[in-house]
């Protein structure tokens, strides 16, 4: 019961900053309900056992990810947006449409074919319980045995990030 | 014993050869010697045949000789082969002689003319078709001739191509005559399809079995087919259009090809025919009808031309309609008779007119001639005889031939036909001696040309043939011609006064020598009731009595001496009657002068049409509208399609997220409906 | 306990904010939010999935994400620099040179 | 001498083509490359000479077989062969070849390295075509011939010339398209390319749903042919391709491109589909009639020299369909030889018009008039060859003809009666074209002083003329290794039982299944 | 503890890495004014040791690194392909980055380490490995795309690739999850044998979903948009690498996703996807202007044809689209390389009227193009003609008549275009003036590979085929 009511209010959190990034006119707003939402998912996280992400949500995602975000808004100094005349027919006549079917079709699937209305997962049990798994001390050991590889490789994936940085952001001429 | 016949066409063949090929380099001299030669030879050879020919025994008639396969496919094979019978005897010793003839003829008439080489080169090259012709032992190879004859006659009458006019005839005359090929080429097709042979001796063979057909049948269909080949190359109805027209060639040419040879062709594959024929009454009927029908058409027409040659032209036309008509009541005999004595007489006429024309520098309207006979009097005296001969009156050649064809017909039964013919005969002596006044009596009526050019039949390629210039010839007044000219006159004279002798009728105590020459050809293979029939000059033959047949004679000659009284009346006597007569029957005459207007008729109802309808129909309407530009829409379409599709393609970021949720959203639809699936 | 559908149609909304957020906002960045507000949904259906199974592959799943989400936040702000420095604009309906 | 024997078709394909690649490296004196390009054709038409020597006459089959694994898979093979029908058809091209490079001797003098490298790939390929007997190898030659024609027409053409190369060239290629569905079937269905393979295991049923694809396969092939042979109504490409190419391009063009889609017709499909070849044949030959009659009378309106010689192709090469169609002996056989007549009659035609051309640079009837005069040689040779075409006996074009028309009336009488009139429509488009060429009075001052043929193009111009002369005379010699192949062909469609169902609802049945996976 | 020969199964993707780091290191050893010529040859050195790695690796077959990762035929064919592309646009890019002044320094680098994941998306079997490798070389390549740094379309290319690229991800992302819920497992054998046991109705969705994602990065309708806009902005060379190596790679995963994890019901959807992009590609092209555009729809078109073979029967289907990409890298990289060359400073020169008259100008260079045009048309004797009957006798086999049909007559269509390019450069008179320069040593090797290449898979396609046709049945084994 306490699960549910914790469930909705985050969700409702999670949601209410996801429309809050469409509504809002400026940046600076959109980027900050987007932390609200992140925020609320890692308290979702935590209802589902995630100890170590609902962690990792909070301090890297939130935390330093969305402070960059942050920052180039305000290094850009960009303003509220402008709407053109000449914006994209397609994107709200035919891509919102989809969009909403869309959801439609993928929450009807979920909710009432698959047979995952019927199993019931998370709570603040899962925390107290034997069975929390979402520790760091496990994700860790998997991290470096099955994942050893992937996990390697992602040295390159930042490697190329700092280059791809460097060389874009860099002021030509120079 | 072989008697090597190829070397007859061959002769020919490789003089035209050499004088084509080399003679532009040649002297006139050798030009001649080679062209000369070559006939000469294949005349003097042929004249060696024809005795060997007599001496053969009749079982070995017809004589054959086979060369090797031309082409073989299937069980279809034709080979290079030639017939000698008594019919291609005939022929052979016309073409050979007549064209020998005409040949020495053209050695003065042609003297003063450019592409003298290509003139001789030609002329070999149609002795050599010509021969081919009538040789052949095969449908397919008489077909070479025929369609061989027709190319020399479009380079021939086309000789002086600079002419608008003799350009246009030539081609004429060689898509008319392919009008009758087809004709013909269909009727090989059905011997092909039902005898698998297109060898006379397969052919004859296969159809002897056959009892006169009936109603219209194969043998019917075959037959039919091939009189439209015939009336093709003979200039019969409603194929004759291309045969006056052709006087735009040379002279000579008009002798040989457009009147003593060529044109009898018809004539000739008819006679060939006649074991098809004869099994096909329907078809001898319309060869019949035609025939006549071609003599007073022609004829009526002969009557008001003014140009000499064209006038020859109609008559040539009208005597192959009587040649026709003796064909049709299965009379061949007298048919191939009237053929060989009209060579002789229409040669002759030819050759005169040539040397008319020749001795007036190009002149050949009539009205502006007259009185000739003291100026050319070997001409003259030539001219009469053959004009007498055409006329039919006797002793002349065509007293006799003309007359077995009237007579045969009457006998068959064809009575209206035998009056049209015999009315024909009648504007025949007409127009005939309406010529012969005009041109020999009364007084010069020409212009007296001081230093005018000199140079025949036409007057533009005067002006292109540098040498035809009457600079280095010229004559004031009308003069004789050469004797190599008057030669070959003289020569045809006599044979039109006396080539008839050879065909005097059992009725008029003759030997009848020709029929009975003739005789086996047309009997060997003939349906069992009519070989008796032709053997005796058509159906009615051996009804009548020999003293009707007298009879019908004396009406003839009648008729021929009305038609020289009138000619006389008009044209000597009362010399104002016929303009005032032409007055008075004004559109009628004008119709006729105009030769019933069936030229512009031609245009009217079938070339302008069909070049309107393959220029705006099919050219521009299906190919340019239709197909073209229909493929061309397609192409513009699809780049129209693709100009569209670029728009998909709007540049804004949002717009191709839009596209791609799009497309996620059919995918999740689809898979979500496959799942539940 | 909270049904699992529960927490898939909360990411799907979650994702179909995002997606909603590309279509419909101009500002680049914003656009950018909106991607990492997707990658947010599917983070939470991993993590959704993982708790269903007891599986721990779903959470380094989801941690890989964030590593590769960094990666592309600092590219990606990179490249908005670049364009922001040859266009002076940060609206996208104005970035569109290239087209058709 | 046995090395020869059984290398030879390699050797006379490849030579071309090895001396097009040694041309790419001499250096650009355009006297020495048209020198090395004409020792090249002739060497390519001795080679060739080869084959009509050692071939023998009347034995059944392919000879000079030549059949190695190419690519293991799909089962691939360098498989060449050739019979009477293709043999001639070698010898046609090889012997054009030579002609060409002569008439383009001085009218090509820009990239003449790049013309003459381009006239031996296309050599080459079109050799390919004639020989092979793997259906992919046809394929692969079939498209090979695409590239130098286009090429050919759009870099050394004229006037629209690009219009044209690219019309020639998406026509055949969709066509081809076609073709390459029905290989494709015939592959994944049996597992072979190889003709002779296939041909067996259709005749004796071998090939799982072929009864439903059969009729679609032929279809497949018809396309691709009849667009290239051109048949009515996708013949449009044909005019605007002869009028813009050079002359060398149009004498190829004509005289062999052409004839690789009658070919393809004889050879794939009456010899791979004889059971649908019959039941089509019908429509097939309404369809040739039509090229007859229209072709000509469309050609007979034309203002434009080149253009009319074009629309001829079309009412000829309706003749050749027309025969193939008969399904008789004597029909195939006048087919197959009229393929040999109208390359050599067509050819020289069109080599005449180029000649024409160097010298006034335009095709326009109008333009000309008179020309007997000041070019007499030019005029008798152009009769001669005008004769040829049309038909005349004891010239080349008339045995051909006659044979398809009496096959063909064999087959339908009504078919070889308005065929028949071909003959009569013949005469009418080249005597009047002739007419207003080359007779009457010089009107066009420009005309006047045009100079007569040079020794180069008579006698490029001779071996043409002896050609129609000797192939109108003596076919025998021609028919003799002809006829055999024929007959075979002719065996083959006559063997096979007459089973195929081809009622409409039974094809849409299966058109159906085949686009539904 | 790890087994050594694991390391070998990695070998290939070590070696580049490390020669990536070696390029970034001596990079900040020249000065500035220098040729940066040396960091290009020791890209080329390290592609070279990859493929020579990755020639070791044939003799140790098998699995690495807890099953993330497999090493097989498959894997090995796709490595060679791949590094094949990066050692041709390594070497056309020598002269392309001083003529446009492009700072090389970083462009080898990533370079190297794009192939590096390229190499990873072919060989990894478990989804996380593949969602990480894929990153990389997305992102190396959305760097690459801007690095006209004076070039606004430059950027705007690169934004507009990012911005895309990362949606599509997070497509491909979901779907990775819905897999992952549905099987529990991310491993690709691991779904597999999951999926045979027990069907899931989630799998289905998982399926499009990815398809989604992997259908953006090989360009196929209707997630083809950004491929236009992109393949004009972006440098030629990194055009030339974009459009075969990331693609190449995206296809080898979609094969893994497709055929490797047995999912079912995408039949329809790869039917559809393929008609529509070989039909919107070829028909996009046919009025485009500018080359580098043209040869974008072009592209869009051959991943349709691809993708046809994906609709057909197994197992000659896999090999008959794995020797498409093959032959499709060969010639398309050549294809670029002429147009970067020809492009000159400030890709000047991109336009069919510049191309006017090429054939005058440069005929070596006219003629090289007009032979991988002819490739791309489909004409015997080059790599796509083969690569294109394959794929449709493949298709032919498996009785898809009306795709087959659908995807001949485009290809006779998209012939069009193509030949506009060459009638452009043979029968068009110039207009532009411009002096084709000397072909550099560089691109003379680059091109040079991709001919001969283009010409061995049009003659001798066999050997080739042959190892399709093991990595296909080393795929679904």
């Amino acid at each position: 019961m306490l699960a549910q009511i914790l469930f909705f209010i985050f969700a409702a959190m999670c949601v209410g900053g996801a429309i809050n990034l469409l509504v809002q006119k400026h940046p600076i707003n959109s980027a900050l309900s987007l932390i609200v939402v992140m925020g609320s998912l890692a308290l979702i996280y935590l209802l589902l056992g995630a100890e170590f992400l609902a962690a990792v949500q909070v301090i890297v995602y939130a935390g330093a990810v969305m402070v960059l975000f942050v920052f180039v808004i305000m290094l850009l100094n960009a303003g509220e947006e402008e709407r053109l005349s000449h914006g994209s027919r397609v994107a709200i006549l035919l891509g919102v449409p989809a969009l909403i079917i869309g959801l439609g079709i993928a929450a009807w699937f979920t909710t009432h074919i698959t047979g995952l209305d019927r199993v019931a997962i998370g709570g603040p049990e899962i925390m107290n319980g034997t069975d929390v798994f979402g520790n760091p001390q496990a994700v860790g050991k998997l991290l470096f045995s099955t994942y050893l590889l992937p996990f390697e490789v992602t040295s390159v994936l930042l490697l190329i990030a700092i280059m791809g940085a460097v060389v874009l952001a860099r002021r030509e001429g120079d | 014993m072989s008697m090597h016949l190829w070397i007859i066409p061959l002769l020919p063949l490789a003089g035209a050869a050499i004088n084509g090929l080399l003679g532009k380099r040649f002297p006139k001299a050798l030009v001649n010697t080679i062209a000369l030669g070559s006939t000469g030879a294949a005349f003097a050879y042929a004249l060696w045949v024809a005795a060997q020919f007599l001496a053969l025994p009749a079982d070995q008639i017809p004589y054959l000789e086979t060369y090797g396969t031309w082409m073989s496919t299937g069980n279809f094979s034709v080979h290079w082969g030639f017939w000698l019978d008594q019919l291609s005897f005939v022929m052979l010793l016309v073409v050979t002689g007549v064209g020998f003839v005409i040949h020495i003829f053209s050695v003065g008439y042609m003297a003063e003319e450019g592409g003298y080489y290509r003139y001789f080169s030609y002329l070999n090259l149609f002795m050599f078709f010509m021969l081919m012709l009538i040789l052949a032992d095969n449908y397919l190879q008489m077909f070479v001739g025929w369609e061989g004859v027709g190319l020399v006659s479009y380079l021939l009458v086309g000789f002086w191509f600079t002419k608008v006019s003799a350009a246009n005839a030539g081609k004429k005359a060689f898509i008319t005559n392919r009008v009758g090929d087809f004709g013909f080429l269909i009727a090989l097709f059905l011997l092909i399809k039902h005898f698998s042979t297109l060898e006379y001796a397969g052919v004859f063979k296969a159809v002897a079995p056959f009892a006169p057909e009936a109603s219209a049948g194969l043998l019917t269909a075959i037959a039919l087919l091939m009189l439209v080949g015939a009336t093709g190359k003979s200039a019969q109805i409603p194929l004759y259009v291309w045969l006056p027209d052709a006087m735009e060639g040379p002279t000579p040419v008009s002798a040989l090809i457009h009147a003593a040879t060529m044109v009898t062709a018809g004539v000739y594959m008819v006679a060939r025919s006649n074991p098809i024929f004869s099994r096909a009454p329907v078809a001898l009927e319309a060869v019949a009808v035609i025939g006549t029908l071609t003599a007073i058409f022609a004829a009526s027409i002969g009557l008001v031309q003014n140009d000499i040659k064209k006038v020859l032209a109609y008559s040539t036309i009208s005597q192959l309609g009587y040649m026709f008509m003796g064909c049709g009541v299965l009379a061949y005999s007298a048919g191939i008779f009237h053929l060989m004595t009209h060579a002789f007489f229409k040669g002759c006429l030819f050759l005169c007119s040539g040397s008319i024309i020749h001795g007036l520098s190009g002149e050949q309207d009539m009205r502006f001639m007259g009185g000739l006979r003291k100026y050319m009097p070997w001409t003259f005296w030539c001219m009469t005889s053959a004009t007498i001969a055409i006329a039919g009156l006797p002793p002349f050649a065509a007293f006799f031939s003309k007359d077995a064809i009237l007579w045969s017909t009457w006998s068959s039964g064809q009575h209206l036909l035998w009056l049209i013919g015999i009315i024909a005969a009648g504007m025949t002596s007409f127009y005939m001696f309406r010529l012969w006044f005009l041109t020999f009596w009364g007084e010069y009526r020409g212009p007296n040309p001081a230093g005018g050019g000199h140079g025949h039949d036409a007057d533009a390629h005067q002006a292109q043939d540098a040498h035809a210039t009457s600079g280095a010839h010229g004559h004031g007044t009308p003069h004789e011609s050469p004797w190599v000219m008057v030669l070959p006159l003289v020569i045809l004279a006599i044979l039109s006064f006396v080539g008839g002798w050879i065909g005097v009728p059992e009725s008029m105590h003759g030997p009848d020598t020709f029929n009975r020459f003739l005789a086996p050809v047309f009997t060997t293979y003939a349906p069992a009731g009519i070989a008796h029939a032709v053997m005796s000059e058509g159906a009615g033959g051996i009804a009548a009595e020999s003293s009707s047949e007298l009879a019908f004679s004396l009406i003839s000659v009648g008729v021929a001496a009305f038609g020289l009284f009138l000619a006389w009346y008009f044209y000597y006597k009362r010399k104002d009657l016929p303009a005032k007569l032409a007055a008075s029957a004004g559109g009628l005459y004008r119709l006729v002068l105009d030769k019933y207007r069936i030229d512009e008729l031609y245009g009217a109802v079938i070339i302008q049409p069909l070049i309107k309808f393959s220029s705006v129909v099919l050219w521009q309407g299906i190919d340019v509208k239709l197909i073209d530009a229909g493929v061309d829409n397609a192409a513009h379409g699809a780049e129209e399609v693709s100009d569209g599709m670029r728009h998909m393609q709007s540049g804004n970021i949002r717009s191709y997220a839009g596209w791609v949720a799009v497309g996620a959203t059919v995918i999740i639809a689809f898979m979500v409906w496959r799942g539940l699936r | 306990m909270v049904p699992l559908s529960y927490y898939l149609v909360l990411s799907a909304v979650l994702f179909a904010c995002g997606v909603a957020g590309f279509l419909i906002k101009r500002n680049i960045i914003t656009i950018f939010l909106s991607i990492e507000l997707m990658l947010n949904g599917v983070n939470l259906t991993f993590v959704a999935f993982a708790a269903q199974l007891k599986s721990l592959d779903g959470h380094i799943f989801v941690f890989f994400v964030m590593v590769v989400a960094a990666a592309e936040a600092a590219v990606g702000l990179a490249i908005i620099i670049a364009v922001f420095r040859t266009r002076e604009t940060l609206n996208v309906d104005r970035v569109n040179l290239l087209k058709l | 001498m046995n090395f020869i024997n059984n290398n030879i078709l390699t050797i006379v394909i490849f030579l071309p083509l090895a001396g097009a690649i040694l041309l790419a490296f001499f250096p650009r004196r355009d006297r020495d490359v048209r020198y090395f390009a004409l020792a090249v054709s002739l060497i390519t038409l001795l080679a060739s000479l080869h084959l009509p020597w050692y071939y023998v006459r009347g034995q059944s089959g392919f000879q000079f077989e030549q059949n190695v694994p190419w690519i293991p898979h799909p089962v691939i093979r360098y498989h060449l062969g050739l019979d009477g029908i293709s043999m001639w058809l070698v010898v046609l091209t090889t012997f054009l070849m030579p002609l060409c490079v002569l008439v383009s001797w001085k009218s090509v003098h820009d990239r003449v390295k790049e013309f003459f490298i381009l006239m031996l790939i296309l050599e080459t390929a079109m050799i390919g075509v004639f020989l092979a007997l793997d259906l992919f190898l046809f394929y692969f030659f079939w498209e090979a011939t695409l590239i130098p024609m286009a090429l050919i027409i759009g870099i050394f053409g004229h006037g629209r010339r690009i219009y044209s190369a690219v019309k020639f060239f998406m026509y055949t290629m969709i066509a081809s398209v076609f073709m390459l569905v029905a290989i494709l079937w015939l592959y994944a269905h049996t597992g072979s390319f190889d003709f002779v393979t296939l041909q067996s295991a259709i005749q004796h049923g071998q090939v799982p749903g072929f009864a439903t694809a059969g009729t679609w396969l032929f279809l497949g092939f018809f396309i691709a042919f009849a667009v290239k042979v051109p048949m009515f109504p996708v013949h449009t490409w044909l005019p605007d391709a002869h009028v813009e190419a050079p002359t060398a391009g149009s004498v190829l063009l004509a005289g062999v491109l052409l004839k690789m889609g009658t070919y393809g017709l004889l050879r794939f499909n009456v010899g791979l589909f004889p059971d649908q070849a019959r039941q089509n044949a019908p429509w097939i030959m309404v369809l040739a009639l039509i090229g007859i009659i229209y072709g000509a009378l469309v050609a007979m309106v034309q203002p434009n020299i080149k253009r009319l010689v074009a629309y001829t192709s079309v009412s000829h090469l309706g003749f050749v369909v027309l025969g193939i169609f008969s399904f008789t002996q004597i029909g195939m056989d006048g087919a197959v030889y009229q393929m040999l007549n109208h390359g050599v009659s067509t050819g020289g035609l069109f080599m005449l018009l180029g000649m024409l051309y160097d010298r006034r640079h335009t095709y326009e009837i109008t333009e000309y008039g008179g020309l007997a005069t000041p070019m007499p040689v030019c005029a008798t040779f152009f009769t001669f060859i005008m004769l040829s075409s049309v038909g005349l006996p004891l010239m080349n074009g008339f045995v051909g003809e006659f044979l398809i028309l009496s096959g063909a009336f064999q087959a339908k009488q009504i078919y070889g009666i308005l065929g028949a009139t071909g003959v009569i429509w013949s005469a009418c488009y080249l005597l009047w074209m002739y007419q207003r060429v080359f007779q009457g009075v010089v009107t066009n001052p420009a005309n006047k002083t045009l100079r007569d043929l040079d020794a180069r193009e008579r006698v490029s111009l001779w071996p043409v003329a002896i050609a129609a002369l000797v192939m109108g005379v003596a076919p025998m010699l021609w028919l003799h290794s002809i006829s055999p192949s024929v007959s075979d062909a002719l065996k083959q469609a006559n063997s096979v039982t007459q089973s195929a169902s081809s009622s409409t609802i039974h094809m849409t049945e299966a058109f159906l299944k085949a686009v539904g996976r | 503890m790890i087994p050594s020969v694991d390391y070998i199964r990695i070998l290939p993707e070590l070696v580049v890495s490390i020669f990536g780091i070696i390029s970034m290191l001596v990079d900040s050893l020249i000065p500035e004014q220098d040729s940066k010529k040396p960091l290009g040859i020791i890209a080329v050195i390290g592609t070279l040791a990859g493929l020579a790695a990755t020639a070791y690796q044939t003799g140790f077959y098998g699995t690495a690194f807890y099953g993330t990762i497999q090493v097989d035929t498959f894997s090995v064919f796709f490595h060679v392909v791949v590094l094949l592309i990066a050692l041709a646009v390594t070497l056309t890019s020598f002269e392309y980055l001083e003529v446009q002044r492009i700072r090389s320094g970083e462009y080898y680098g990533l370079i190297l380490f794009g192939t590096v994941g390229m190499m990873l998306m072919s060989s990894a079997v478990e989804l996380v490995l593949i969602f990480i490798a894929l990153e990389i070389s997305s992102i190396s390549t959305y760097i690459l795309a801007g690095m006209r740094r004076r070039a606004a379309e430059s950027a705007e290319a690169s934004l507009k690739y990012f911005l895309l690229g990362s949606f599509a991800t997070a497509f491909f992302l979901y779907g990775v999850a819905v897999v992952f819920g549905a099987t529990g497992t991310t491993n690709v054998y691991g779904v597999a044998h999951y999926l045979q046991n027990q069907p899931s109705t989630l799998a289905f969705l998982a399926v499009g979903l990815m398809f989604v994602g992997l259908g953006f990065k090989v360009a196929s309708a209707p997630f083809h948009v950004w491929t236009p806009d992109v393949y004009e902005g972006s440098p030629a060379p990194v055009v030339a690498m974009m459009s075969t190596g990331p693609k190449a790679a995206a296809f080898a995963v979609l094969l893994r996703v497709l055929f490797a994890t047995d999912a079912q019901g995408w039949f329809w959807i790869v039917w559809l996807s393929a008609a529509l992009s070989m039909t919107i590609g070829n028909i996009g092209a046919l009025v485009q202007q500018n080359v580098k555009r043209l040869l974008a729809y072009s592209s869009i078109a051959h991943a349709g044809y691809i993708l046809v073979a994906f609709a057909a029967s197994r197992q000659s289907g896999i090999s008959a689209a794995i020797f498409y990409l093959a032959s499709y890298a060969a010639m398309n990289v050549g294809a670029f390389a002429v147009v970067s060359h020809f492009a000159q400073a400030g890709e000047k020169y991109v336009t069919l009227d510049d191309y006017a008259g090429l054939g005058r100008r440069s005929p070596l260079l006219a003629a090289i193009l007009t032979i991988f045009l002819l490739s791309l048309i489909g004409i015997p004797v080059t790599g796509g003609f083969f690569a294109k009957f394959y794929v449709f006798s493949a298709a032919l086999q498996s009785n898809l008549v009306g795709l087959t049909v659908i995807g001949l007559i485009n290809s006779a269509i998209a012939a069009y275009y193509y030949l506009r390019v060459i009638v452009y450069m043979y029968m068009r008179d110039e207009r532009t003036e411009a002096a084709v320069p000397r072909i550099p040593a560089g691109l003379g090797i680059g091109l040079a590979i991709s001919l001969i290449a283009t010409i061995y898979l049009g003659v001798m396609p066999g050997r080739v085929l042959e190892h399709a046709v093991q990595s296909a049945q080393d795929l679904i084994k």
